[in-house]
């Protein structure tokens, strides 16, 4: 099959839906170009550096008939308009009673790694999770940013899309084709029988980096990637672990009231499951730390093979 | 040119309307009949009226917390919308967003918001919906003094006037926010000049006058219509009642001021043209005023005779399919 | 003892502070009446409203030597200043090595039940507690509002009190002589031996009235106030849960991502109270969904005794 | 009346160590000595020294994302700016901070901000702290015309104004945020007129100018120290290289533009000055490159032989004592 970078891939399914629907309308601080050459400035519009009204303006656009995308870019950056993406955006539908549709598409990139400080550098999605209303995507190769966002676009609600700086370049297999991955389905990346790991958005690579590792050591991993995390597929993660009996979640975003805390408790929670669980479920996650500045510092306040593989270790000989 | 008779007996009505629909919601708040939070519109009724009276139904309104006066010139339904106060079943939203959240899509009411400013982008992207269509239809925003201390202002502001989009942004200086004077919280004190700013076109008028308020919206909404972008109007008026009708925050605004305000009744001061014009007797505006509390009544009636939500509804709505 | 209400209690911690320390600065867009008129219009300023100026004008102020205090009212309104909450309070300490303290009190109330509907009723503490940097306190009584407010102000850090709007009014006994309540310290509201409730906010007063409840029937509740999130009591918490082998968090948020989900993970991952668990751990949280208006929905959306009390006698009883 | 020879000299030879530590900076950059991102000041010089120059060591400031200019105008000191921006120990913030979080609260450098426009509402509570503590210090906020299209931008106008700060809000418009022009995002694209609509004295100058730039802001900060309130002034500038040092974002600006600019060099027009006004020679001139160059070569040895920070300090000042 074709490979095609994470980037080219978001790009595609951008391109793909807005010929398809004459309605959508992208807004964002920069000049998206491939977009604006070919859907006009009416279309594709750059908004100035003011993101509160970009996401408003999405709002009224959409609940007076088009599909609104807003680009946020940097994650932080997101902040600045959360007025408008949690009181408004997330509730609107049903303060007035479903009377009014909203279809939105809200970016946002995420995750350390690049050096970048805390104010450009955070995976906030679990924050979101916490407001009932929001859709949350978190595609993590280039088959999935392409048919997650496809969705997305259809999709008559505001969804918010996040998107790890560091994936874009990464290469995947993409049909050529048209497809779609539909939200609230998990997707196993890897089959195993003796751990579940699910693992967030680049972490599912470091998950099937340290799977492939530790299965030399007679360790089958099986590698969730859950893909949206509102919906969220507890089936899925459910009937690996009550196969396995054995949870690691791994997830780049502060361990505080993070969605491994939500995917851990969602398991305990269940009573058969719970009584499978051969030991203590196991969060890896970034530390309760703002993201730093110098390359030693920020590798280590993210979660790192050796993390992911010990904890893996961990909980399968406990 | 003057207003002709029959739009001035209408523009009589619908303040009534607000007039009597806010008395008694107030008093059924009072009462205990009605929950949450109730912002009292009287006082204001010229605004509301006096600018969608030239709307088209299919232009498009963005109202704010004190927003009973604007969905009715617009021509919301009284009784669901009493019913949504009541918390009903049958209410504009289904009892889901009560007094402050008041939404009718279908006459292009995308609804009352709680959040101060936080109408001002959504209608700027409503705006943008507009130009895109083509229909020549426009958006109006209301808000208060308030509103323009928040920076969701500026910013809708200024994505409006370089988008050219056909919004006009209702300024209603009613001089406070909850206590607070906009003498004091806005530098300066001189709204529009604020507004001007961003390069579009202002106008300050007595909100209170409901004939200048006609009449200025009327050449404004021509104006945007037209397609030549954003127009701001400042309307000085005053709010009767405290921020709101619970007792929970105190009204320290001084006494005289309220008082010498009521003397400014944008109704009484039509009902006296309308009388001296010889356009309505006593008699008309008698029967006006009944066949208005007949309908606020039967509101009440249906509001009250509406069932309650079942708890379980609460999980509906959170999402579209 | 004395009794005052919760919101008395509150002003106390002020006033004492106010006059323990002439560096203190109150900004809110409501005129404090007593605080005004002790204090004067310097030192407790009315502001605009200008909800992210009022915040960013408290950490200027906290970085140039003062202590600021901000009150936002509405936890909703707050998001409009989430830029400077999450993107500067909670990183400036750290971004810039640790050279400027930033003592700053933010209050917000939070709950439903007052009927204020999606735009005016939330608890999002969970949201916050996703972010290093900021300490967290949530008082259930007005002994703990007065006691962790001063705290609070003493502290050199940002913290964020998190206060219900329905527990104004609640009575409760208060000391006539000066205390401070410390911050990551749990209270043991009632002891037990069947079961830990740990309960958040207003939900401690419904955990105690279930508590007495179901000792009718048997059960023997332990109740733990956390009061503070940030830092949070682990040992206290897992003591109790190590000892009754039962926990039960009661929490007004939305579960997904909630202050109870972390509760529960930071219980399961650990290996000595893992083995001593007899039961799945349960969450009694709000449902995922925007307040409602209503009363008959806004009482279904929050937790209720009967949740409580089911949930309670389930974990007994599996 | 005229600038002084000394003061003259002054600002030419911390225009270029600015310029020095920039193209330095750049070079170790696009070398990869340096992570993260790097926003250049390179072709601004004169804004940061011009509005410094008049600045008391216990004056405030606060700058943005594009900062090192205004830290070296304040004084910081070049060896631990470097050491910050090559994530050492030594470096300002201990490598927590890099390029964008460089402060030194000891000098009064209340930091940079990557966030666009935050860095205003907290120069407005430093300004509101030196007003409570009346030692007549002041505070700068360096921020640029793309700042001017955030909503805090309007709040912090609007509070500083209605509570009298002693602060100078220091606009540098060099035309552009990343590849957005300022007449297109910026409504009228005239930023003075709409600080002047917060009631506050505005000055634009040349911000390529030094002199110009010293003389206003010589005046300015009298004003305000003298307690007359906040003042506005924008400085007409250009960057010379592209957003940042990173090529993932083209620069889009046209060719013929940037090299017009380029011969508006603050540098060089207040070297030929000083030369033309026999208060240099040529040979001075060299003197003082050779220092400059010296002193940022020690800077950069520095900030190499510093060590790295150990992974575990990442976990040390989340909180202080
Ligand atoms: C962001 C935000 N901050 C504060 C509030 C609380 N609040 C509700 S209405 C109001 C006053 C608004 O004043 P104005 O805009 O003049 O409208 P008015 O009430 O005078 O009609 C305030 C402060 C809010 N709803 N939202
Ligand atoms: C809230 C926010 N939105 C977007 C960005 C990304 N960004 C960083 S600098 C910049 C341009 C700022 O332009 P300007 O204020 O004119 O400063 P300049 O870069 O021209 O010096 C943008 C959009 C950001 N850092 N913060
Ligand atoms: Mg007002
Ligand atoms: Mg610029």
């Amino acid at each position: 099959m074709r490979k095609i970078a994470y980037a080219q891939a978001a790009l595609e399914a951008l391109q793909e839906e807005f010929r398809r629907d004459d309605r959508i309308v992208h807004m964002s601080t920069d000049i998206p170009i491939e977009l604006r050459e070919e859907f006009g400035e009416e279309r594709v519009r750059v908004t100035p550096i003011s993101e509160s009204v970009m996401v408003g303006a999405a709002i009224g656009l959409a609940g007076s008939g088009y599909r609104a995308i807003a680009d946020i870019r940097m994650a932080t950056f997101g902040f600045v308009a959360m007025d408008q993406m949690v009181n408004q955006a997330a509730k609107i539908t049903y303060m007035f009673g479903g009377q009014a549709k909203f279809p939105i598409l809200i970016r946002m990139s995420i995750g350390a790694g690049m050096s970048m400080a805390a104010q450009h550098s955070i995976s906030p999605y679990s924050m979101y999770m916490n407001i009932p209303g929001l859709k949350i995507i978190l595609p993590a190769t280039a088959y999935d940013i392409k048919g997650l966002l496809k969705s997305a676009i259809r999709d008559n609600n505001p969804v918010i899309s996040f998107e790890h700086s560091t994936l874009a370049p990464l290469i995947g297999e993409v049909p050529e084709e048209e497809y779609t991955v539909p939200f609230g389905r998990a997707d196993i990346k890897k089959e195993g029988t003796d751990v579940t790991v699910v693992a967030l958005s680049r972490m599912v690579h470091e998950a099937l980096a340290v799977a492939e590792e530790v299965a030399k050591q007679g360790i089958s991993v099986e590698v969730i990637d859950p893909r949206t995390l509102v919906p969220l597929d507890r089936e899925t993660i459910g009937n690996s672990v009550s196969k396995t009996g054995r949870l690691v979640v791994v997830d780049e975003a502060c361990q505080t009231c993070s969605a491994a805390s939500e995917i851990i408790s969602l398991i305990v929670e269940d009573d058969n499951i719970f009584r499978r669980l051969k030991a203590p479920p196991k969060r890896v996650c970034g530390l309760d730390v703002p993201i730093p500045y110098s390359p030693p510092m920020e590798r280590y306040v993210i979660p790192s093979r050796e993390r992911i593989s010990a904890a893996v270790r961990q909980v399968c000989h406990s | 040119m003057a207003i002709d008779n029959d739009t001035l007996v209408r523009l009589y009505r619908t303040m009534l309307t607000i007039r009597r629909f806010e008395q008694r919601a107030s008093k059924e708040y009072k009462k205990g009949s009605v929950p949450g939070l109730v912002h009292s519109y009287i006082g204001q009724e010229a605004v509301a009226v006096g600018v969608c009276a030239n709307l088209r139904k299919d232009d498009r309104i963005v109202s704010n917390h004190r927003g009973h006066g604007h969905l009715i010139a617009k021509g919301a339904d009284v009784r669901r919308m009493m019913a949504e106060i009541y918390g009903k079943k049958t209410g504009y939203c289904k009892g889901k967003g009560g007094s402050m959240h008041i939404a009718d899509f279908g006459i292009g009411i995308l609804g009352a918001n709680g959040i101060v400013a936080a109408g001002l982008p959504i209608a700027t992207g409503a705006a943008l919906a507009a130009h895109l269509e083509g229909k020549n239809r426009i958006t109006v925003v209301f808000f208060g003094d308030g509103a323009c201390q928040e920076g969701e202002f500026q910013e809708s502001l200024n994505l409006a006037s370089i988008w050219k989009l056909p919004i006009i942004f209702a300024c209603e200086n009613n001089m406070y926010g909850v206590n607070t004077a906009a003498t004091y919280a806005i530098a300066g004190g001189d709204i529009p000049r604020r507004a001007a700013a961003y390069d579009m076109p202002v106008k300050s008028v007595d909100g209170n006058d409901i004939e200048a308020v006609y009449e200025t919206a009327k050449e404004v909404v021509t104006e945007v219509r037209a397609g030549k972008g954003p127009y701001f109007v400042e309307f000085k008026t005053y709010r009767w009642h405290a921020h709101f009708e619970a007792d929970t925050i105190p009204d320290l605004r001084p006494v005289e001021e309220i008082e010498a305000w009521k003397k400014k009744c944008p109704i009484v001061r039509l009902e006296q043209r309308l009388l001296k014009a010889g356009i309505l007797t006593g008699q008309g505006i008698k029967k006006i005023d009944t066949q208005v509390m007949a309908m606020i009544e039967e509101a009440v009636t249906y509001a009250v005779e509406s069932p309650l939500p079942a708890p379980e509804d609460a999980l509906a709505d959170i999402y579209s399919a």
